[in-house]
C-alpha cells in the first residue's frame, strides 16, 4: 500500500524517526534520550527490511534445495544480513551510553540534562 | 473440513474465550494488584495453554507438534514462575493487599 | 606481495590488539608494541610504491562481482594509510616510558584497535562498512578521551557518543535510499549509477550522508564538535594528538570520497560552510587560554580551509587541499607533543601562565617552533607550499578571505608563541628530572625536521604523494612569501596592542551548550543542505 | 493480503507507541512502552520475511530493558528521583518552546517526505537474485542471511564482534565502580524461594538445548551464532543468578570471550580471506556446513560471555549501594 507516493514501509518509519527526534529535542531527562535513540535505530531498521520486503516477504531460507522459487516473493536477504549487524552495533553503544550515565548520576545526582550540564560545566571547566 | 480441524478449532476457541474472560476479569474495578495479577496468569497459562494443544492436533503428528509441545511444556513450567515472582516482589516491597472479604494476605 | 595481503594491513592490528591484551605481560607487550608499529612501516611503504601504478583492488573471499566487500587501494588511501601508521608509531614511540595505569594493557589494546579500525576506513569502498568501522572508532575514541579516571570529562564525553550516534543513524538511513536506488552497497559501482540520475532524486540521501560526514569532520554550523573539544581537557595530550591528526582526517577522507560518488554536488554549499567554519575556528582559538582548546580549535580552523579547498573545484587547490592535510596532521601532532612536554614542566595548562620556555627547554621549544612555522605557512616550511597551492584556484573575494583567515591564525599562534619568551611565572620542573626523556625530544624535533623537509622539497613530494607534477612559480611564490610577512607584522602589532592586554572575546572561552541545541543544528544543517540541493 | 494488513495496523500502534514514550511522563512508563514498541516492531519483522532480524530484536530487547531498569532503579530508590520527577512534570512546559520544536521538526519530516526519491525505485535488483542463486554454490547453507552474514559479508561480522568485545571492556574501564568483583553472590540480596529453583532447574537444560538447536541450525533455519550465543547467556544467567553456581568468575569469562574472538578472526583468515580453503568450486558442502557450523559456534561463545558480562556487571555492580570510591592517585606522566 502507499500513501500518496510513497509506500507505507517507507512513510512510518520517516514519521517515527523524526517523532524521535522531537522527543530528543524536547525531553529533559536522559534516560528518555537514551531509549528515544534506540527508537531512531530501530526505525531506520525497520526502513531497512522494508526496502528488503518491498517485492515480496517469503523468508529467505529454502528449506529444498531443488526447488524452484521466484525470485519476486522472496524477501531480499542484504538488508537483513545488515540489520542484524546494525541490531548488534545498537545495543553495544546503549550498553556503553547506559554505564556512562549511571556514572554520572553517582557523581551528580540527576538524570536530568539541564541540572546536570550546569554541575558539569562547573567540575570539567578547562583550568584557567 | 475434517473431523481433526473442526476439533481443533472448537478447542482453540475455548482458548481464545478464556482469554477474553481473563481480560474483562481484569479490567474489574475496585481489585487489587493480587487479584489482577491471579487473573493475567490464568489466561496467559489456560489460554496459551489450549491454544497450542489446538495447533498441535490440527497439523496432525509431525515436527512442528513437537516444537509446539516442548512450548506448551515451557510456558507450563515458566508462566506460574512469573507470576510468582511479581507476587513475592510485591509482597516483599511491602505491598498491601487491600482485598477485604475472606482471607487476606498475612502478615 | 599478493593484493589478498590489503585485507591483512586492518586484520593484523587488531589480532595484535587482542593478542597483547590477552597473552603478554606490560613489559614484553610495550616492546611487541613498538616493534610491530615499527615493522608497519614496511608495508605501509610498499603500499605507497606498488599503487604508483595502479590501483590495487580485491574482494574479501574472492567472491564475484559485487557479492562481497571490496577493498581499494588507490594513492589517496595509500597515503592516508602511510600517515596512520607513522602518526602512531611516532605516538607510540613517545609514550614508551609513560607508566599507563592500573589497568595496564588496556591502552595497547585501544590504541591498536584504533589504527586498525583506520586503516579499514581509508582501504574500504563498501557504504556499510564504513558505518561499521565509524562506529568502532567512535567507541574506542570514547573510551581513549575518558581513560584517566581521575580527570575525564563524563558528561561530555557521554554527549560526544550520543551525537555521534544519531549522525550515524542519518547516516544509514540514506545508505537505504543509496540501496534502494542503485541496488548495490560498492562505492564505485554505485557511483556509476547514481551519475545517470537527477539531482531532485538525490537530494535526499545526499543530504543525510553529507550532514553526518560533515559532522565527522567537524564542520561549523553544525555544533557537534563542541562536545569532543570539550572532552579534550579530560583526555591526554597524545589522544588529543590522534584525534585532531587523524581522526577528523577520517573525516576529511570521507568527505573527498562521497563528494566523488555523487559526482561534486553542493560544493557551492561546502565552499561557504568551509570559509564558516574556518573563521569561526579562528575565532574560538585566539579566545582560548588553554592550551589544549587552543590547538584543538585552530584543528577545526585548518579543517575548514581544506574543505574550502577541495571546494574550490581546482586541480590544484585539490592538490594543495590534500598536502594540507597531510601537513596538518605532522604539525598538529608535533605541536600537541611539544606542549605535552613544556605544560608537564610547568604545572599548568594556562598559556598565559607559562613563560620563557625556549630558555627551559630549548630543544623542544626549537622543535615547537618549526612545527608553529609549518601551521602559519612560513616560507620553507611545509605549510607554506601546501597553503601556495590550496589559494592558487581562488580568485577574488575567496583569495582575500583565505589571506584573513591566515592573518587569524597567525595571530593565534603569536599569541602561543608568547609562552616561549619573557621569563617563568611560577615552579618549574627540571627538565630530565624524574624520567629520562631522551625519545620525547627525539620524536617531537624528527617531527619539525620533517616539516622543513616537507617544505623544501615540496614540489617533489606532491608529485611523489599524489601523482600531481606541479611547478612553483618563483616570483607568485615570493609574492605569497611578501603577504606572509605583511601578514606576521599586523599579527605582532594586533597581539601587541589589542589582544595581549585583556581577554579577547572571553564568553567564548569554555562555551558549552545543551545537547537539544546541538540536535537542533544538525536538523538545521540537514534542511539546509536539502533544499539547496533539491531546489536550486 | 491479510499479512499486509496486519502490518498497516501494527505499524500504526508501532507510531501510536512511539507518540506515548514521547509524551511520557515518568520514567518506568517509558521503559514499559519501550518493551511494548520493540515487541511489535518484532511481530512487524517476521511478518516482512525476516525471521533472523525478529528474533535478535526480541532478544535484544529483553536484555536492554534489563540494563535500563538496572539504570532507573537506583534513581528511584532513594526517592528523590521520583520526587523530581513529579516537580519536572507539575512544572508548566514551556509552550512556546514546545510550539517552537514541533514546528522545526514538522518542517524537516515535511521536506524529507516531499525530496524523497520515488522515481526509480527499486529498479535494480540483479544482486538480490545473485545473492539467491548463489549463495547455496558458494557459501553453503540453505538461509541466505546466515550465508551473507557468514560468508559473502564476514569481514564486517568480524568488526561487529570487535565491536562487542570493546563495549564490554568500554563498560568495565567507563563505570563509576573502579575495580572489578569476584563472582561471590554479592548480588542476592534476596534468596531465591525453592519454587524458583526448582523450576529453574527444569527450565536451564531446556534453554542449553534451544541454544545449541539454533547455534546448530543457523545456517538452514533462522536463528544462527548471535542468537543461540544469547540463549547460552540466558543459561549462563539463570544458572548463575537464581541456582547460584559460581564457578566462572567475571574475569574469567572476559578472558574466554577474547580467546574466543581471536578465534573468530583467525577461522575466517583461512577459510576465506586467502582465498585459501574455501574458494567455491573447491569446497565440499560438508567443508562448507563445518565452517558455517564453527563459525555460529564461535559467535554464539562470544556473545553469551559477552552478554554474561555485562549483565552481571549491571545486576551486580551497576546496582551497589554508593558509598565513597577510594581512587588512588596515579602519576600518569602527563602526557
Amino acid at each position: 500500500m502507499t500513501v500518496g507516493d510513497i509506500h507505507v514501509l517507507e512513510i512510518f518509519p520517516i514519521l517515527v524517526f523524526f517523532i524521535s527526534f522531537f522527543g530528543l529535542i524536547i525531553s529533559r531527562n536522559i534516560v528518555k534520550a537514551i531509549v528515544l535513540i534506540m527508537l531512531m535505530q530501530t526505525s531506520v531498521i525497520l526502513f531497512w527490511l522494508g526496502l528488503g520486503a518491498r517485492l515480496g516477504n517469503i523468508p529467505p531460507i529454502f528449506q529444498d534445495a531443488t526447488e524452484v522459487y521466484d525470485p519476486n516473493t522472496i524477501a531480499d536477504p542484504l538488508p537483513q544480513a545488515l540489520m542484524l549487524t546494525a541490531i548488534i552495533i545498537g545495543i553495544a553503544v546503549t550498553a556503553i551510553n547506559i554505564t556512562l550515565l549511571n556514572a554520572l548520576f553517582r557523581k551528580y545526582q540527576t538524570v536530568d540534562w539541564q541540572p546536570m550540564q550546569d554541575l558539569a560545566t562547573v567540575d570539567e571547566r578547562p583550568e584557567s | 473440513m475434517s473431523v481433526q480441524e473442526i476439533v481443533s478449532f472448537i478447542i482453540m476457541g475455548i482458548g481464545i474465550a478464556f482469554m477474553l474472560v481473563g481480560i474483562i476479569g481484569m479490567f474489574q474495578p475496585k481489585k487489587d494488584f493480587y487479584y489482577r495479577l491471579l487473573v493475567a496468569c490464568k489466561i496467559d497459562t489456560i489460554g496459551l495453554l489450549t491454544i497450542g494443544i489446538g495447533l498441535a492436533i490440527r497439523h496432525g503428528f509431525s515436527f512442528f507438534t513437537g516444537k509446539i509441545i516442548l512450548i506448551i511444556i515451557i510456558i507450563m513450567v515458566l508462566n506460574p514462575l512469573v507470576a510468582h515472582i511479581i507476587a513475592q516482589a510485591a509482597y516483599r516491597s511491602g505491598y498491601v493487599s487491600i482485598c477485604k472479604d475472606g482471607d487476606s494476605f498475612d502478615h | 606481495m599478493p593484493p589478498q595481503m590489503l585485507t591483512f594491513f586492518v586484520i593484523v592490528p587488531v589480532l595484535i590488539a587482542v593478542f597483547l591484551y590477552v597473552f603478554f605481560t606490560l613489559k614484553i607487550a610495550r616492546v611487541i608494541a613498538i616493534a610491530v608499529q615499527a615493522a608497519f612501516m614496511v608495508p605501509a611503504a610498499w603500499l605507497l610504491f606498488a599503487t604508483q601504478e595502479s590501483e590495487i583492488a580485491v574482494t574479501v573471499g574472492d567472491y564475484e562481482g559485487f557479492l562481497g566487500i571490496i577493498l581499494r587501494a588507490d594513492l589517496l588511501a595509500a597515503v592516508f594509510v602511510c600517515l596512520t601508521v607513522f602518526i602512531f608509531l611516532v605516538v607510540g614511540i613517545y609514550t614508551v616510558q609513560t607508566p599507563y595505569d592500573r589497568t595496564k594493557r588496556l591502552y595497547l589494546f585501544l590504541i591498536f584497535l584504533l589504527e586498525g579500525a583506520l586503516i579499514g576506513l581509508f582501504l574500504t569502498r563498501d557504504f556499510f562498512n564504513i558505518f561499521v568501522l565509524v562506529e568502532v572508532s567512535t567507541v574506542v575514541v570514547t573510551i581513549l578521551l575518558m581513560y584517566d579516571r581521575e580527570r575525564r570529562n563524563l558528561f561530555a564525553g557521554m554527549t560526544f557518543l550520543m551525537v555521534n550516534i544519531i549522525v550515524m543513524q542519518l547516516y544509514l538511513f540514506g545508505l537505504g535510499y543509496i540501496y534502494m536506488l542503485t541496488g548495490v552497497m560498492d562505492m564505485e559501482a554505485a557511483s556509476a549509477v547514481l551519475y545517470t540520475m537527477d539531482d531532485r532524486s538525490l537530494a535526499l540521501p545526499y543530504a543525510l550522508i553529507m550532514t553526518s560526514i560533515a559532522s565527522k569532520c567537524s564542520l561549523l554550523p553544525m555544533l557537534t564538535w563542541l562536545p569532543k573539544v570539550n572532552s579534550l581537557t579530560g583526555s591526554r595530550f597524545t589522544i588529543a594528538a590522534i584525534m585532531s591528526g587523524l581522526h577528523i582526517k577520517a573525516g576529511v577522507y570521507l568527505f573527498i570520497r562521497f563528494q566523488d560518488v555523487f559526482g561534486g554536488m553542493g560544493t557551492d554549499f561546502f565552499l561557504v560552510i568551509g570559509i564558516i567554519t574556518a573563521v569561526a575556528g579562528v575565532i574560538m582559538a585566539l579566545s582560548q587560554t588553554d592550551v589544549r582548546l587552543l590547538l584543538a580549535y585552530s584543528t577545526i580552523a585548518q579543517v575548514g580551509l581544506i574543505i574550502t579547498g577541495l571546494s574550490l573545484g581546482d586541480g590544484y587547490s585539490r592538490v594543495g587541499s590534500l598536502f594540507h592535510i597531510v601537513n596538518h596532521s605532522l604539525f598538529k601532532v608535533a605541536l600537541f607533543l611539544c606542549a605535552s612536554q613544556i605544560t608537564y614542566l610547568y604545572h599548568t595548562k594556562d598559556i598565559r601562565k607559562i613563560r620563557g620556555a625556549l630558555r627551559q627547554t630549548p630543544l623542544i621549544a626549537a622543535a615547537n617552533i618549526m612545527a608553529i612555522l609549518g601551521i602559519i605557512g612560513a616560507p620553507l616550511f611545509n605549510g607554506s607550499i601546501s597553503k601556495y597551492f590550496l589559494m592558487s584556484g581562488a580568485t577574488g573575494a575567496t583569495e582575500w578571505i583565505i589571506i584573513l583567515i591566515n592573518l587569524g591564525t597567525i595571530l593565534a599562534f603569536v599569541k602561543y608563541a608568547a609562552i616561549f619568551f619573557g621569563k617563568p611565572l611560577g615552579k618549574v620542573r627540571t627538565e630530565g628530572g624524574d624520567e629520562p626523556d631522551f625519545n620525547r625530544r627525539a620524536v617531537v624535533l624528527g617531527l619539525g625536521i620533517i616539516c622543513l623537509a616537507l617544505g623544501i622539497g615540496g614540489a617533489q613530494a606532491m608529485d611523489f604523494l599524489f601523482d600531481a607534477p606541479v611547478s612553483l612559480s618563483f616570483w607568485s611564490y615570493l609574492e605569497k612569501v611578501g603577504i606572509f610577512a605583511a601578514s606576521v607584522a599586523i599579527g605582532i602589532l594586533i597581539y601587541r596592542y589589542a589582544i595581549s592586554k585583556r581577554e579577547f572575546l572571553p564568553k567564548l572561552n569554555g562555551l558549552s551548550l545543551s545537547f537539544q541545541q546541538i540536535c537542533v543544528s544538525i536538523g538545521a544543517f540537514f534542511a539546509v543542505l536539502v533544499i539547496y540541493i533539491g531546489v536550486f | 493480503m491479510a499479512i499486509a494488513l496486519t502490518t498497516e495496523i501494527l505499524l500504526v500502534f508501532w507510531v501510536v507507541n512511539a507518540i506515548w514514550i514521547v509524551f511520557a511522563k515518568k520514567t518506568y512508563r517509558v521503559m514499559i512502552f519501550f518493551g511494548v514498541f520493540s515487541l511489535i516492531t518484532s511481530v512487524i519483522y517476521l511478518f516482512l520475511g525476516a525471521p533472523d532480524v525478529a528474533m535478535a530484536e526480541a532478544g535484544i530487547s529483553a536484555f536492554a530493558t534489563i540494563f535500563f531498569i538496572v539504570c532507573i532503579e537506583k534513581y528511584y530508590s532513594r526517592g528523590s528521583g521520583l520526587k523530581a520527577e513529579m516537580a519536572s512534570a507539575a512544572k508548566p512546559r514551556n509552550y512556546f518552546k514546545l510550539v517552537a520544536a514541533f514546528a522545526f521538526v514538522a518542517m524537516l519530516c515535511g521536506l524529507f517526505i516531499f525530496f524523497v526519491p520515488t522515481t526509480t525505485e527499486y529498479a535494480y535488483t540483479e544482486l538480490r537474485d545473485l545473492y539467491l542463486f548463489q549463495f547455496m554454490r558458494d557459501v553453503g547453507g540453505r538461509n541466505a542471511v546466515t550465508a551473507i552474514y557468514l560468508g559473502y559479508r564476514v569481514y564486517d561480522t568480524l568488526f561487529e564482534a570487535l565491536l562487542l568485545v570493546t563495549a564490554v571492556v568500554a563498560v568495565i574501564h567507563l563505570s563509576w565502580f573502579d575495580r572489578t568483583i569476584v563472582a561471590d553472590g554479592r548480588h542476592s540480596e534476596v534468596e531465591r524461594s525453592r519454587m524458583t529453583k526448582f523450576a529453574m532447574r527444569i527450565v536451564c537444560p531446556i534453554i542449553l538445548l534451544f541454544g545449541m538447536y539454533l547455534v546448530m541450525n543457523g545456517h538452514i533455519s533462522a536463528g544462527g551464532g548471535f542468537l543461540g550465543g544469547l540463549a547460552f547467556a540466558l543459561f549462563l544467567v539463570c544458572r548463575f543468578m537464581v541456582l547460584g553456581v559460581y564457578d566462572l568468575p567475571i574475569e574469567k569469562a572476559m578472558k574466554l570471550e577474547e580467546l574466543v574472538f581471536i578465534n573468530i578472526i583467525i577461522l575466517p583468515i583461512f577459510a576465506i580471506f586467502t582465498g585459501f580453503i574455501y574458494f567455491y568450486g573447491y569446497a565440499t558442502e560438508m567443508f562448507q556446513n563445518i565452517y558455517l557450523i564453527a563459525m555460529n559456534f564461535l559467535v554464539g561463545l562470544k556473545v553469551a560471555f559477552g552478554f554474561f558480562v555485562l549483565f552481571y556487571r549491571y545486576i551486580a555492580i551497576e546496582r551497589l549501594p554508593d558509598k565513597e570510591e577510594v581512587v588512588e592517585a596515579f602519576d600518569d606522566g602527563e602526557d
